[in-house]
């Protein structure tokens, strides 16, 4: 594996850290009907993804893998704005903020 | 040249929607000018003159490219004389709408059969679809019946599609047409064939792809079903005349087994199906598929004489039904039904409308002396003289089926005491006799003297080996 | 022999024959309603004319030259094969002076019976069409061309058994009778198939010179072209639509079902009698049926009551006669028989015709009687016909008959002579079982009809319809049957000893054999068939004849009718057992392919893959739930799916 | 070694957290912890730079979005809790769903171990130098020419959502209720049915 | 790579490459200014000047590079030529329909804004037309989608803010999938360019393998094959018609334009066929089910949904096999589609009623004999939807089936035809309503007809285009020249 010592733990670790984030996150999206709770666990998604960006970096000491995370925080940040804002707009006058109230839209 | 047949007409019938819906006597003029006009231009120039415009050069080579020379030439005047006898029957609340569908009808129709390109054909192919479609849709909303034409036929449009796409990629052209023959061999050919052999089917149609044919012929309009029956169904055994004979011939008398029983199983079927009908247009729909049956019988024979019958029959099973379709259409509108156990005893008030109905019948069941019979007769002969012996025994039973069926639906109509209960209508009128006439004279005329035809193929014959 | 046929060369005086009725047709049928009652005078002319030219050709016909024998005249082809032309020569011509001459007696006839009726023009453009249809089947030198005429006499039968086509039973006999002829056609065309086959040519010159050819298929092809010449000819199995076919007009009857169409099967079996020759199987076959059909036509010939059914019977067994002759190769017999069959058949018909006439559309015998003195010319001229077909010494009958009896002999066919012998008694019983009821006694038409054992309905039913009661000319119909009869009584004349004008006019058309002389002469076979006549005549006479049977009439007609046996009366079950095996197999056939195979199992399938086709629709539109969280599900389900492939399929290299 | 490990459970469990607090404000709780943790990782692996923009983009921006939506909305009339369930039965399936996924890409990374060739060692600069991997000048040197095209569209994403908040955030038209909205829409459907005659 | 020397930074940059681009972003800036400066919002302004900018982007992308010419900006993150250049035409075409199609006088004050961000997203879409590595993938895709999520929201009605909601959920999600899939691909590869991706010796990673599956659920969630298309039904439906038809084309081919990038790499290394495998049977799925599914809907836009999803799968169709004249025929049917589709939009905006989008099949009922030439364009643009001739629908299938043919790919020709034949059913249902006469108790609809020239005007060009491209087939290499 590349660059084993430059890691504190083997990459195997990194991975499979990432993955289990990303899959709670997975399960956050699916099991909440909070939008909000949903959000945060998208971005546990990208976070893991981006804890994987800077493993694999560092393992093959590019840091094309920084640039990747600095971007997807950015972009992170503007979807949490446009969906923080398209959560107010769609939640302000509810009475439940809750994703299950809106399925206007089916079949 | 060439391309005034396909385009006349249809830029014609695009036209005849800007006058207004309730226009007449204008559209019906229009639209039997053009029509005589295409029926004219192939009939005193039969060499025909090719049109070839570049079309495709990658993944294979396609060009639009149209001639009415040959065989075309027979579907062509064919499909020409069926426009003008329809036009000149129609006459309805909506003639114009019905006259412009038919002129675009006879347009594409006119491509298919003029096409030298295997994609060109295709292309209009499809496009033949729609205006009975809309005929279908148009007139008293025969929703179920227009799903089930345009389902059928477009599927089989698709897998000529594929076979087309396949095809060219093989052969590196599809300008084949007319071309010099060439039989596909190898893994490909089957699945071409397979493709095209489908679309063929379902348009002629063949048992057991015919359930959409029954329903379409009796809802159509007869005006427009004369033409549909007469020359759309011909579409597909010309296909296997002009692409399957020359360019799928391995595969053809590979699978030839499999066409004979379904050709068989068609005369069968369509003749006992007819004899039980009520309803007299589709008695006429289920003849069609017995008659058909048998130029598909004739076509993988793989006898020459039987192909020479072939096209005899071709000609003559679109005069009568066409013939047949406008009479009917006639009948209907004078008494309101189409049931045979409705209708009887017209030929008392109606003499010439029971003359022309006999002899369209008659040639129906294959009467000696009209062209029917002609074509029965050379493509059995044909067919024994290859050797299959059992399918021509077969196919002999339904001859007598169809005088049985044929009568039912000539004496139901024309014989016994008159229906009380219907009105007496008049008789035929001129123009209403004057659009049955040229079929039934083309009838007797090439009953009698079929040489033209079979001489002309006989070209066509020479070139395949 | 050669079987070269016809002299090289044209000889456009055939074209005259055969067109000019075809003329006096299209005149008949596109003037009719100008000409009315004149198309009768038209349509006469026509087949005069075709007579006379046919008479004109009789040189041509007989010239031989080189062993060519006849004339003939090429018309044109279709493809190789199929090449048309006419032909005429002996046997050609024998059978159109009989349709040209005795056609034109009966068209004459016919202006007188059809006076009255609205649609004379259409009667004689059918009658003159036919003419033209029969002339092309016997005038073509080729199978295809024989067949076209074959075809199209079977059309003109059509049209002129359905001619009053308001009337449900002539529609249904017409229908009927044309099916059955079909049946026949479609024989005949598998036999041509054959032949074109083997041979590649469908000319008689062709392929009577190759007869060989055929082999090992020339049985087969024998019986296809015999089961086309029982159907026209009315033999068994096929002979059902003939008494059927007497719903026509009476001269219909004369002309098509007595005299000239139905013949048309002798005239096929003479005209290959190449092909005859060569098979002993086929003889057999063809004389058995003859033979047979002879027998059980003049059975039910005993059992009849309408005048024009007994007749048609009658024809039913006279053609039995011709056909056994011709098929046991004695051609020249068979011909003969035809010949002069034509003249005491018309002449019966026609007689018959002018009673029909005279008692206003009245058929059944029982309603008859004493007709005697009201139509003298009838009862003459019937009288002499009798005579004729019961086989009367030196009456026309007698010598074709004894010929075709004897020939049966000759060939080594013992039992059909026996049966031949009885069947000649047969006739004589009912024929003048048939003249006695008729024309003796009382008239008995004003008796309550039940009072004879006439049904009320059949008797309503079976009228023939005309107009007024306005009559034609007397004459119109009255010469034709005189001269028919004369013919009757001297028709056989030409036949009488071995040297014969008949014998010497055949000598080159038919395959010679040599023969041992059988173990009966002939003289013995006449004076048998002679005894057997007088048998026969002498039980009519006391059954019908007799003073003592006069006088009771009525009553013995009632109890006869009640005590007829049922399977005569039903005719042997032929119809019932061809409905019961054809008709309604066919039916029920067809009932199941529309209204079970196309709507439920061919639709049915492709319904259900349109049902398929919406549920895949519909289940999609039910996973749209609306809910984010299903949707992020069936996402999440899609990776799952992925991620397995991706994850094997990787782990894997 | 102990720290990955530690920061392992933390991550795991502050994601768990996440995904299961009751309210949205402990959710964010959670996840502070969670970026706190990500970000110590972050400076292990030699990303000085993308840690610091961790803590202070995420933990100090975005997570104050969160909490401001949260008061935002729990505000006023109405109250911040959930509604019926309209997919209850959800945890099976997603459960299944879940474990598929997980354990397969696990099976799949868990052979990575020997897949992967073994980088040159050569030319690692010293970590914590000033040129260093992950430092801020590496950073930038990278951003600004490799990657400088990726860098100037975040310029178009920032408008984008800044301009985009604007216009959602104008948009005064009040969302009317799911419930009342949805018989209407039945209603109309129904209708709807009926005319198209039941294809 | 680290150590990459700093020598003439700009000098692989190239800037020209992406002028386009940053003309279609200015003239977002600009359109902002404009309606800022203006002093009663008037929207026509707004689209204008963004029609005039979308246009003047298009010609100088056609101009800038050499048809043929592979050209490489930035470092490999971005490149022209090739199919690029025409997937941006493509893109600039459909918005430049969009925008032609907004009803400018429903809400003049959000105007600007929204031709804005429709620009901006175009933008993020030209971008992934000519991404050549993950980042610039990325960010393209995250630009669209932002954009998307804001102008989905935008509309009037209720149901808009809920496609959005929906869209940004479902898609973020996607998004994370697609992000860890290329953490993975960097990670086997070590290289965030997809070239580095066509090296032979990752075809025997797991970690490319799963790397690789991870980015195609991404991939295969913005093309909206099956089962990652759940969301766009419902957001197409909701979101207001113009963007909801920029949508159908912009994304689909933006996406594809990466996916025929990855594609191409992965033939490359080799492998690919078992690699591409499952994006192959989603879109013979996606061709039978988006079809079949067609056939239970009431709604224009969810049936256009349906029918976009069948379209993009039969260009997924085309570029298996990863053949050249396969990338040909897969641009000359996206092009067909972007015609087609966008000509079906157009029409429904203008037969819409004022004040109502009506969408619904009902409302078309008749529409035949209220509008007929409107009816007979709609019916053409679904002819050639369907793969009628003389469209360029037609053609285009033809050219897929003998790729497909050429390529090995012949199953999916075969599932091709099936979907076809299922949707002739669904694009005949409009078709038979609009010349169904309407009953008489059902009044039909106020047929009021804003003044929306450009929308003729568009509908017009795409049915002449439809049908023109049927004869006379229009591949870049014919097109380009032209424009020059």
């Amino acid at each position: 594996m590349p660059h084993a010592d430059l890691l504190p733990v083997a990459i195997g670790n990194y991975i499979g850290l990432s993955l289990v984030i990303f899959c709670i996150g997975i399960a956050g999206v699916l099991l909440r009907r909070n939008p909000l709770i949903m959000l945060m666990s998208i971005e546990l998604m990208w976070n893991a993804a981006n804890l994987l960006f800077l493993a694999f970096s560092r393992a093959w000491l590019n840091n094309a893998g920084h640039i990747f995370a600095f971007l997807v925080i950015t972009v992170a940040a503007a979807e949490a704005a446009i969906g923080l804002a398209i959560v107010v707009i769609v939640f302000r006058n509810a009475q439940n903020v809750d994703v299950d109230e809106v399925a206007l839209l089916k079949g | 040249m060439v391309l005034t047949l396909i385009l006349l007409p249809i830029i014609a019938g695009g036209l005849l929607f800007l006058l207004p819906a309730s226009d007449r006597k204008f559209s019906r003029t229009v639209g039997c000018i053009v029509a005589a006009i295409t029926f004219l231009l192939p009939a005193f120039a039969p060499a025909g003159g090719a049109f070839t415009a570049r079309w495709l050069s990658r993944p294979f080579t396609a060009a639009f490219h149209f001639d009415w020379s040959g065989i075309s030439l027979w579907l062509v005047l064919l499909l020409a004389l069926c426009t003008f006898c329809a036009i000149l029957a129609t006459n309805s609340r909506e003639s114009r709408t019905m006259i412009a569908l038919l002129l675009l009808l006879e347009g594409t129709m006119m491509g298919v059969f003029c096409a030298r390109d295997l994609l060109a054909f295709a292309l209009f192919w499809d496009l033949m679809l729609i205006p009975p479609f809309f005929a279908l849709v148009g007139w008293g909303g025969h929703r179920e019946t227009a799903w089930r034409y345009l389902i059928y036929n477009f599927s089989g449009g698709l897998t000529l599609l594929l076979a087309t796409a396949a095809f060219g990629i093989i052969f590196g052209s599809t300008d084949v047409i007319g071309g010099p023959a060439h039989s596909l061999i190898g893994g490909w050919a089957g699945w071409i064939f397979a493709g095209f052999a489908f679309a063929f089917a379902v348009k002629t149609p063949l048992f057991p792809l015919h359930t959409w044919m029954p329903a379409t012929y009796a809802d159509t309009p007869p005006a427009m079903v004369s033409v549909v029956s007469a020359v759309q169904s011909k579409a597909g055994l010309y296909g296997f005349l002009v692409i399957g004979l020359p360019f799928l011939n391995a595969s053809m008398m590979e699978y030839k087994w499999v066409f004979i029983a379904l050709s068989l199983a068609s005369l069968l079927y369509g003749a006992f199906a007819a004899l039980t009908q009520p309803d007299a247009k589709r008695v006429v729909a289920y003849s069609s598929l017995s008659h058909l049956g048998l130029i598909v019988l004739a076509l993988f024979s793989g006898s020459h004489v039987a192909y020479e019958g072939a096209l005899i029959y071709i000609v003559a099973h679109g005069l009568f039904s066409a013939a047949l379709f406008l009479i009917l259409g006639y009948i209907e509108e004078r008494e309101g039904t189409r049931s045979l156990k409705r209708l009887g005893g017209l030929g008392a008030w109606n003499p010439k409308l029971a003359g022309a109905f006999t002899i369209a019948a008659l040639a129906a069941l294959g009467l000696p002396g009209l062209a029917g019979f002609a074509g029965e007769l050379v493509i059995l002969a044909g067919v024994l003289r290859n050797g299959l012996f059992w399918p021509a025994m077969i196919a002999l039973v339904p001859i007598v089926l169809a005088s049985a069926y044929m009568l039912r639906l000539l004496q139901d109509i024309i014989n016994g005491p008159p229906a009380q209960d219907l009105p007496e209508r008049r008789d035929l009128t001129l123009v209403e006799g004057l659009a049955v006439a040229p079929l039934l004279l083309a009838l007797v005329l090439l009953g009698i003297d079929p040489h033209s035809l079979t001489a002309s193929i006989a070209t066509f014959i020479g070139g395949l080996r | 022999m050669t079987h070269q046929m016809g002299v090289t060369g044209s000889y456009p005086l055939i074209l005259a024959i055969w067109l000019l009725p075809l003329a006096g047709a299209v005149i008949a049928w596109a003037f009719g309603p100008q000409l009315k009652r004149q198309a009768g005078m038209v349509g006469s002319a026509a087949i005069g004319l075709a007579f006379l030219a046919t008479l004109a050709s009789w040189g041509a016909a007989m010239q031989n030259a080189g062993g060519h024998l006849g004339a003939q005249q090429p018309l044109g082809s279709w493809l190789p094969g199929f090449d048309f032309g006419l032909l005429l020569d002996p046997l050609s011509l024998i059978w159109a002076l009989i349709i040209t001459g005795v056609g034109f007696l009966i068209h004459v006839y016919s202006i007188g019976y059809m006076w009255t009726d609205k649609a004379i023009a259409r009667f004689f453009a059918y009658l003159n069409f036919f003419v033209f249809a029969m002339l092309t089947l016997v005038l073509s030198d080729n199978f295809a061309g024989l067949l076209v005429g074959w075809g199209l006499v079977g059309l003109a039968s059509y049209f002129l058994i359905g001619f009053w086509f308001f009337k449900p039973t002539a529609v249904a006999a017409a229908r009927k009778a044309f099916v059955i002829n079909v049946v026949g056609d479609v024989g005949i065309m598998f036999g041509i198939f054959l032949i074109f086959w083997k041979i590649g040519s469908l000319s008689f010159g062709d392929v009577f010179a190759n007869v060989h050819a055929l082999d090992p298929w020339l049985f087969w092809t024998c019986l296809f072209l015999f089961i086309g010449a029982a159907a026209k000819s009315a033999q068994l199995p096929l002979h059902t639509w003939l008494a059927d076919a007497m719903e026509g007009p009476t001269p219909v009857s004369a002309l098509i079902h007595a005299a000239t169409m139905v013949t048309a099967g002798v005239y096929l079996v003479a005209r290959c009698a190449p092909l005859w020759s060569a098979s002993h199987d086929a003889q057999t076959l063809v004389g058995t049926v003859g033979c047979l059909t002879a027998l059980a036509g003049a059975i039910l010939g005993v059992a009849q009551w309408d005048i024009k059914r007994i007749l048609a019977y009658s024809t039913m067994s006279q053609i039995g006669y011709m056909i056994m002759g011709v098929g046991v190769t004695a051609y020249s017999a068979g011909v003969a028989h035809f010949f002069t069959h034509a003249f005491f058949k018309a002449c019966l018909f026609l007689g018959s015709g002018i009673i029909i006439h005279e008692l206003h559309d009245e058929q059944d015998i029982r309603l008859m009687g004493g007709m005697q003195k009201r139509t003298p010319v009838a009862f003459y001229a019937m009288g002499a016909s009798v005579l004729a077909i019961s086989g009367f010494p030196f009456f026309s009958g007698f010598f074709s008959k004894d010929q075709v009896i004897y020939g049966a002999l000759e060939h080594g066919y013992t039992w059909m002579w026996a049966v031949g012998l009885l069947t000649a008694g047969i006739t004589a019983y009912y024929m003048f079982r048939l003249f006695f009821v008729t024309f003796f006694g009382t008239y008995r038409g004003e008796l309550p009809p039940e009072s004879v054992g006439v049904p009320r309905q059949l008797h309503d039913t079976q009228q023939e319809p005309h107009g007024s009661n306005e009559h034609a000319p007397s004459w119109l119909m009255a010469a034709p049957v005189a001269i028919l009869g004369v013919f009757a009584v001297g028709a056989g004349w030409i036949m009488m000893g071995t040297g014969s004008p008949w014998a010497r006019f055949f000598a080159n058309s038919f395959p010679h054999e040599t023969l041992p002389a059988p173990s009966v002469s002939e003289l013995v076979t006449s004076i048998i068939a002679v005894a057997m006549f007088l048998i026969g005549a002498l039980i009519a006479y006391t059954r019908y004849g007799s003073s003592t049977a006069l006088a009771n009439a009525p009553a013995r007609l009632k109890s006869e009718t009640e005590k007829l046996p049922a399977i005569l009366v039903n005719l042997y079950y032929f119809n019932e057992l061809i409905g019961l095996l054809f008709v309604k197999p066919a039916i029920a056939i067809g009932q199941f392919f529309s209204r079970t195979i196309d709507p439920h199992l061919i639709d049915g399938a492709v319904r259900e893959l349109v049902i398929a086709s919406r549920a895949v629709g519909t289940f999609g539109r039910s996973l749209q739930t609306g809910l984010l969280r299903g949707y992020a599900l069936i996402v999440v389900f899609g990776a799952a799916a992925f991620a397995v492939y991706y994850a094997l399929e990787g782990a894997a290299r | 070694m102990i720290l990955f490990y530690a920061m392992a459970i933390v991550l795991i469990l502050s994601a768990i957290f996440v995904v299961t607090a009751a309210k949205p404000v402990y959710s964010v709780v959670g996840l502070l912890a969670h970026f706190a943790a990500l970000a110590i990782l972050y400076f292990s692996l030699s990303a000085e730079f993308l840690g610091v923009i961790q803590i202070i983009v995420y933990s100090g921006a975005i997570l104050m979005l969160f909490l401001f939506v949260i008061a935002l909305l729990s505000s006023g009339v109405a109250a911040f809790s959930e509604g019926p369930n309209r997919l209850p039965k959800i945890a099976y399936p997603a459960a299944g769903a879940l474990a598929v996924l997980l354990g397969f890409l696990v099976f799949a990374a868990g052979k990575f171990h020997a897949a992967v060739p073994a980088a040159s060692k050569a030319a690692v600069p010293p970590v914590g130098a000033a040129n260093a991997f992950g430092s801020v000048a590496d950073f930038g040197r990278a951003l600004f020419t490799v990657d400088l095209l990726p860098f100037e569209i975040t310029a178009f994403i920032l408008m984008v959502a800044v301009i985009g908040v604007i216009l959602l955030a104008g948009d005064a038209t009040p969302y009317v209720p799911v419930r009342k909205r949805q018989r209407i829409v039945d209603q109309e459907m129904r209708e709807a049915v009926i005319r198209e005659g039941r294809h | 790579m680290n150590a990459a020397p700093l020598v003439n930074p700009f000098g692989a940059i190239d800037w020209t490459a992406v002028v386009p681009l940053f003309i279609v972003g200015g003239v977002a800036v600009l359109v902002l200014l404009a309606d800022l400066l203006t002093r009663k919002p008037n929207g026509s302004i707004s689209t204008g000047i963004g029609i005039i900018g979308l246009a003047a982007a298009g010609i100088y992308a056609a101009r800038a590079v050499p048809f043929g010419t592979t050209h490489n900006a930035f470092f490999g993150g971005f490149m022209l030529g090739g199919f690029a250049t025409v997937m941006q035409e493509v893109i600039v075409i459909a918005a430049i329909v969009s925008l032609a199609i907004v009803r400018t006088n429903r809400n003049p004050q959000r105007m600007g804004g929204t031709v804005a961000l429709l620009l901006w997203a175009t933008t993020g879409a030209m971008l992934m037309a000519g991404a050549a590595n993950l980042m610039t993938i990325f960010l393209g895709l995250e630009l669209l989608s932002l954009a998307l999520y804001c102008l989905c929201a935008l509309g009037d009605r209720a149901s808009s803010r809920e496609s959005g909601l929906k869209y940004l959920i479902l898609s973020s999600t996607a998004s994370g999938f697609l992000l860890f899939g290329m953490a993975l691909l960097f990670g086997a590869s070590g290289s965030i360019t997809l070239g580095a991706l066509a090296s032979p010796a990752l075809a025997h990673d797991p970690l490319y393998w799963l790397g690789a599956g991870l980015f195609l659920i991404g991939i295969a969630f913005k093309l909206s094959l099956m089962p990652f298309h759940i969301w766009s039904p419902d957001v197409y439906e909701g979101a207001p018609l113009p963007v909801t038809a920029y949508m159908s084309v912009v994304t689909k081919a933006g996406t594809l334009a990466v996916l025929a990038r990855f594609i191409f790499a992965a033939y490359a290394g080799g492998s690919a066929d078992k690699l591409l495998l499952p994006i192959y049977i989603i879109a013979a799925i996606s061709m039978i089910g988006g079809n079949a599914a067609m056939l239970a809907q009431t709604d224009l836009k969810r049936l256009l949904a349906y029918s976009g999803i069948a379209q993009a799968a039969y260009i997924v169709a085309a570029l298996a096999g990863g053949t050249a004249l396969g990338v040909r025929y897969a641009i000359y049917y996206l092009a067909a589609y972007t015609f087609m589709n966008m000509g079906a939009f157009a029409i429904a905006a203008v037969a819409s009623a004022d004040g109502e989008e009506g969408t619904h099949l009902t409302s078309y009922r008749g529409l035949a004999y209220r509008r007929p030439w409107l009816a007979a364009a709609m019916t053409f643009f679904l002819l050639a939807l369907a793969g009628f001739p003389p469209t360029a629908g037609f053609l285009g299938k033809i050219l897929i089936l003998s790729t497909n043919v050429t390529a090995g790919y012949a199953w999916l020709g075969a599932f091709l035809i099936a979907g076809t034949a299922i949707s002739l059913y669904a694009y005949f249902k409009v078709v038979r309503a609009m010349y169904e006469r309407p009953a008489p108790s059902h009044p039909a609809p106020p047929a009021t007809a804003p003044a929306m020239p450009l929308a003729y005007v568009s509908i017009t060009v795409c049915a002449l285009l439809t049908l023109i491209m049927t004869f006379y087939p229009l591949t870049p290499s014919a097109v380009l020249p032209l424009i020059k």
